[in-house]
């Protein structure tokens, strides 16, 4: 079963990242483009078969080491094209 | 923010003591409001104030011919000659850090560069102290990789050299960890920038990033002791973006080549508080701050947190009349914003306003004079036993010196260094890993020399000799490259100062450390304390380091620690006697960490080190190694290693044990590897300076007394394998 | 022989390039900042080592669309010699100026050490200085130096002999403890089809000081100065 | 209008920082997790009210800017929830 993670920066915290591709934009001709933020994309194979139980894991592995709670906050889709939390 | 009522309760929850709040009730004749009281907070948290370290600091030597400008401004400036002044200062970032490793230190990185460069100078170099918890803790591998991966981060992508540091790891950091970054800098002496504000009616010109919600109350947290719940501090914690202040960085030399600037401060901990209180009280003027003008980067920000935001890559300026929209071309141009938030006023007070509305109202003399200070109660540690070498267990000396190079602490560090960009400006003449660093400074023949040092273990056996210690190996590390020790700077890393046992050890350390800057002529010209490095109730060892600087006049005088030929004679500067109590030698082959540490003699680190280096400069050493941890043994090792060639050693004078000979810590020695020992005996003999050839370089092994040769690829594996070993077991 | 090396916000080995263009050549090259849209005739144009613009979204994708970068394009495309090293390299693949990728280092790390490279060719007016196969040594200092091309470019480069340089021991031989940073067959420098265009990670201007322990990056500058004289 | 961008490294090319995460979730005990996949995710405001028009926008921007098309994919998905292409 497969799981899609979502890793971004919490709101107020500062994105260079998101800061940096903003301003190329604009710069190329895209003046209407407003707030960008970047974040992680993490798909993995969990290797469980029951969606709960992936799920449990996947928020396990998030805590643990996906993301940093201090900055950032994460999303798990489990499978393909769930309802995210 | 709807006005809260300001009650006691809120004023402690403020880090304020009740005294601390009447205090403030007396300065203002009124009870603040929420902005205002957030202001005395961070400006007297421990971290702003110095409240319990001032009393201790003011007894520190801080002047010399070479010294420009000693502690008090954002970092410390000496002489270097030519017209050029070195600027430097270490800070601490050590909470931050072992919240979200990689962040905490890029950003302590992002704040000592504009310590630095905020006074004028180039950075030329950073290094980095660090300590770590036990490697077998949870932690300790994921905070080693983050705060690496944050250091080299930060200064690789801003273009600064990270040349030197020190790593270590002890227990009693599990819950600490110290990262303290250093910078250096170069300015022409004419064009040095100071802090205070002058010019009634001048305008206030803010430049750089945002502001944001980022790290309100850092300062607080710097200055409170962990808890187990600290992970509710979070949000404190700030991401850095070297590109904006490397963007910065430039704009501000650019700006500084002008006259335009009055004075400039930057926005450290505390933020636009700390810039604008320290601008006016140093001037003895009122600044006066249009808080609506302040460009930020969240809508609905509250005086309050605009006040205490800890947004990075900040500047606060004053520039002369009429000046503003040349400054502001020069920031535009590099795409910074700058915005003029207020001016000079004659008032002696912090006026802050929104929208026309006065929303703080401080005199700023009382606000910074009448700010706390403590003589807190302490004790002295109590001495450790002296360990006589013949009451040490003696373990074969090649699987000994095997053991100790493959150690934490005495391994190589490569895995760290390799992943800073060392070589960016391309003046880096003695690369990391050996003594000091040495770094060319541009368009003149000479050369920095750079090291921060210190053996906290030592200092937790015995502050004061301790804190003398750290002093004297920081300037024997320069002398060994044949450089003349300048000044140094110091981060006094310590527990929670309300235990009277540590503040004892501050106090001790301290004393240890004047007396040995004194006797060196090694003023402390900057610094920084970070105190409450205790989790539960278990403080760190004490870790007073020191950073060091020191001048060549001739970079090509320069000498690394590599053996550089087969057939140099080995010569020992020093006396030896085998000191090993409180060794690495104890600590890592028996498991003890007891007795008390080596005395430190100035007079003989002062002759010793005068002689060594004026070998040096004769051209007389093909290379040279201070001794330190791990004693003679691990200086050869690292002697042959680093230039690939191996040594014979002769067995120890009369009635030293071998392995006192071999890994005893006495102080004040050096290994200088020539090609001419007879001029260098003759010296040494007329000056009265103990000296003994020990052996010679050559083959590709390194041979011990009394054991088989050990391979250079056998110490090799040894020294560089465990780090990397380390970090990739996971 | 006349050099112009183009600094980005952010670029930061642009002064160390200047030293080691001008300790060549005998006089200063021009610096040209990334907001120009043109600058006087040069004989080399260099893209220096950094982060420009931080590297924030990819390394080299944002200086790409600085203005300058039109100009250098066009000079390239009439012949002008392009050196671009490091974040130079990397900002010449963005712009199309030479082909492939540099993705993250195969170890995750910055990785700043010396390392030896096999010249492949001396024919090329940026390998002159050197022989064909000579093993030289100088430093890299980069996090995406790991350089990826499909197998069908890949094929094709070493066919049109466009491999430039080759990460091995010092003893010339290719193997995976020499690689810095896991480029595809220990690729460290190629060139474009006319080779006039040479990228390349290592920083051969950080080695043509004898005081800063090896000058086997002199004989690049030398060589180009030889030759476009 | 928000656009949320996915910017993958295609398949074929090697990505040691997916390989990486495997590892370290193999050794906090999560034997069970297979192939490991890191991207980005970037989320931007077009600036757009029409999807068509902000469609057409972002993957202008995804081909001049966002993605490298040598060693990288992308999907775009307007505003929320909407179905990935
Ligand atoms: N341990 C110390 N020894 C000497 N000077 C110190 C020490 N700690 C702080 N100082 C000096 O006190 C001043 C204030 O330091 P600090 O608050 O850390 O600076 P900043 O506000 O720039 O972060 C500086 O001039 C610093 O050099
Ligand atoms: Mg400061």
């Amino acid at each position: 079963m497969k799981a899609r993670v979502h890793v971004t920066l919490k709101t107020g915290v500062l994105d260079p990242q998101g800061k940096a591709v903003q301003h190329a934009l604009h710069a190329l001709g895209f003046g209407s483009v407003g707030e960008v933020r970047q974040g992680k994309f993490i798909e993995l194979e969990t290797g469980e078969s029951d969606p709960a139980k992936a799920r449990t894991a996947v928020e396990e592995m998030c805590k643990k080491l996906l993301a940093n709670p201090v900055i950032e906050n994460y999303s798990i889709q489990i499978e393909t094209r769930e309802a995210e939390e | 923010m709807a006005e809260s009522e300001i009650t006691p309760e809120l004023a402690a929850e403020h880090g304020l003591t009740a005294e601390e709040y009447a205090r403030v009730l007396a300065i203002m004749g009124r009870a603040p409001n929420i902005t205002e009281l957030g202001i005395f907070s961070v400006m007297w948290s421990e971290h702003c104030s110095y409240k319990t370290s001032k009393k201790w600091l003011r007894t520190l030597p801080t002047e010399g011919p070479q010294v420009i400008q000693g502690p008090g401004e954002n970092a410390g400036v000496i002489d270097i000659g030519d017209g050029l002044a070195c600027i430097f200062k270490i800070e601490s970032h050590n909470h931050p850090s072992f919240i979200e490793p990689y962040q905490g230190a890029a950003t302590g990185v992002g704040g000592i560069l504009r310590d630095v460069f905020t006074m004028g100078a180039r950075p030329i170099a950073n290094l980095n102290a660090l300590r770590f918890g036990a490697p077998d803790h949870p932690k300790t591998r994921h905070l080693v990789a983050g705060v690496v991966a944050g250091i080299g981060g930060y200064g690789n992508c801003i273009g600064v050299p990270t040349v030197g540091g020190e790593c270590q790891f002890h227990e009693s950091y599990n819950g600490n960890i110290l990262v303290n970054a250093m910078t250096v800098g170069i300015a022409p002496t004419d064009r040095i920038f100071y802090s205070a504000a002058a010019g009634i009616g001048n305008p206030v010109v803010y430049v750089g990033s945002k502001t944001g919600r980022d790290g309100i109350h850092g300062a607080t947290m710097a200055s409170a002791e962990f808890s187990e719940d600290s992970e509710e501090k979070r949000p404190t914690v700030q991401v850095g973006d070297p590109f904006t202040e490397k963007l910065l960085l430039e704009a501000c030399l650019e700006l500084m080549a002008t006259d335009a600037i009055v004075a400039i401060q930057d926005m450290g901990a505390a933020g636009l508080t700390s810039s604008s209180v320290e601008m006016s009280s140093k001037g003895g003027v009122g600044i006066e701050l249009d808080l609506g003008a302040v460009p930020r980067r969240e809508e609905g920000m509250t005086p309050y947190e605009i006040m205490l935001s800890e947004s990075q890559e900040r500047m606060l300026m004053i520039l002369r009349p009429g000046r503003e929209d040349a400054a502001r071309a020069v920031f535009e141009k590099w795409e910074l914003d700058f915005a003029v938030i207020g001016r000079v006023t004659e008032t002696g007070r912090l006026v802050l306003t929104e929208n026309d509305a006065t929303v703080a109202d401080i005199p700023v003399a009382p606000l910074v004079e009448n700010a706390p200070e403590y003589d807190r109660p302490w004790e002295p540690t109590p001495p450790s036993p002296e360990i006589a070498a013949g009451d040490v267990i003696a373990k074969p000396a090649d699987e000994a010196l095997l053991a100790l190079l493959a150690s934490p602490d005495h391994c190589g560090k490569g895995w760290i260094w390799h992943q800073y960009d060392h070589l960016v400006m391309n003046d880096t003449v003695i690369r990391p890993g050996g003594d000091a660093a040495v770094v060319r400074v541009q368009d003149t023949q000479k050369a920095l020399a750079v090291t921060t040092d210190c053996t906290p273990r030592y200092c937790h056996a015995d502050p004061v000799r301790g804190g003398a210690q750290a002093v004297a190996e920081a300037w024997r590390n320069l002398t060994a490259t044949g450089a003349r020790p300048l000044a140094a700077t110091d981060n006094m890393n310590f527990g929670n100062p309300e235990r009277p046992r540590v503040m004892g050890q501050f106090a001790g350390c301290i004393q240890g450390m004047g007396e040995a800057c004194r006797a060196l002529s090694f003023p402390i010209v900057s610094g920084n304390v970070s105190l409450y490095n205790e989790t539960s109730g278990k403080g760190i060892h004490p870790t007073p380091v020191i950073g060091g600087v020191g001048l060549l006049d001739d970079a090509a005088l320069a000498v690394g620690i590599g053996f550089t030929d087969p057939d140099l004679t080995i010569l020992l500067v020093g006396e030896t006697q085998g000191w090993l109590g409180c060794s690495a030698y104890l600590r890592e082959l028996l498991g003890q960490e007891e007795g008390a540490p080596p005395p430190v003699d100035l007079d003989a680190e002062l002759r010793n080190g005068d002689f060594t280096r004026m070998q040096i400069l004769a051209r007389r050493a093909r290379a040279c190694h201070d001794l330190s941890e791990g004693g003679l043994a691990v200086a050869l090792a690292e002697m042959a290693l680093a230039g690939g060639i191996g040594a014979e050693i002769a067995a120890p004078p009369g009635e030293i044990p071998l392995h006192a000979w071999l890994f005893g810590e006495d102080q004040a020695r050096y290994l200088i590897a020539t090609k001419n020992p007879a001029a260098v005996l003759a010296d040494a003999e007329a000056a009265g300076i103990p000296l003994a050839a020990i052996g010679s370089t050559g083959g590709e092994a390194l041979t011990l007394p009394g054991t088989a040769p050990i391979s250079l690829t056998a110490l090799r594996e040894a020294h560089e394998g465990w780090l990397p070993g380390y970090m990739d077991g996971a | 022989m006349k050099a112009a090396v183009i600094v980005f916000p952010g670029s930061n080995r642009d002064r160390d390039m200047l030293m080691a263009l001008e300790r060549a050549a005998g006089k200063p090259a021009l610096a040209v900042w990334h907001g120009e849209t043109d600058f006087e005739p040069v004989d080399l144009i260099v893209v220096p080592g950094g982060f420009s613009y931080g590297d924030y979204l990819r390394a080299g994708a944002m200086a790409v669309h600085s203005p300058i970068m039109r100009e250098v394009a066009k000079r390239a495309g009439a012949g002008v010699p392009v050196l671009g090293v490091c974040n130079g390299f990397q900002i010449l693949t963005e712009a199309g100026l030479l082909p492939g990728a540099l993705l993250r280092n195969a170890c995750l790390k910055f990785v700043c050490r010396d390392i030896h490279m096999k010249v492949e060719t001396a024919q090329s007016l940026f390998t002159a200085g050197y022989e064909s196969g000579q093993v030289v040594r100088v430093p890299v200092a980069h996090h995406d130096g790991n350089y990826f091309a499909d197998d069908e470019t890949l094929d094709r480069l070493e066919g049109e002999g466009r491999v430039a340089f080759r990460y091995c021991t010092q003893e010339g031989d290719f193997d995976e403890a020499a690689n810095p940073n896991g480029s595809i067959r220990h690729i460290a420098g190629i060139y474009n089809e006319t080779k006039t265009v040479l990228g390349l990670m290592p920083h051969p201007e950080n080695a043509t000081d004898p005081q800063l322990g090896g000058t086997d990056g002199a004989a690049l500058f030398d060589g180009l100065v030889a030759a476009l004289h």
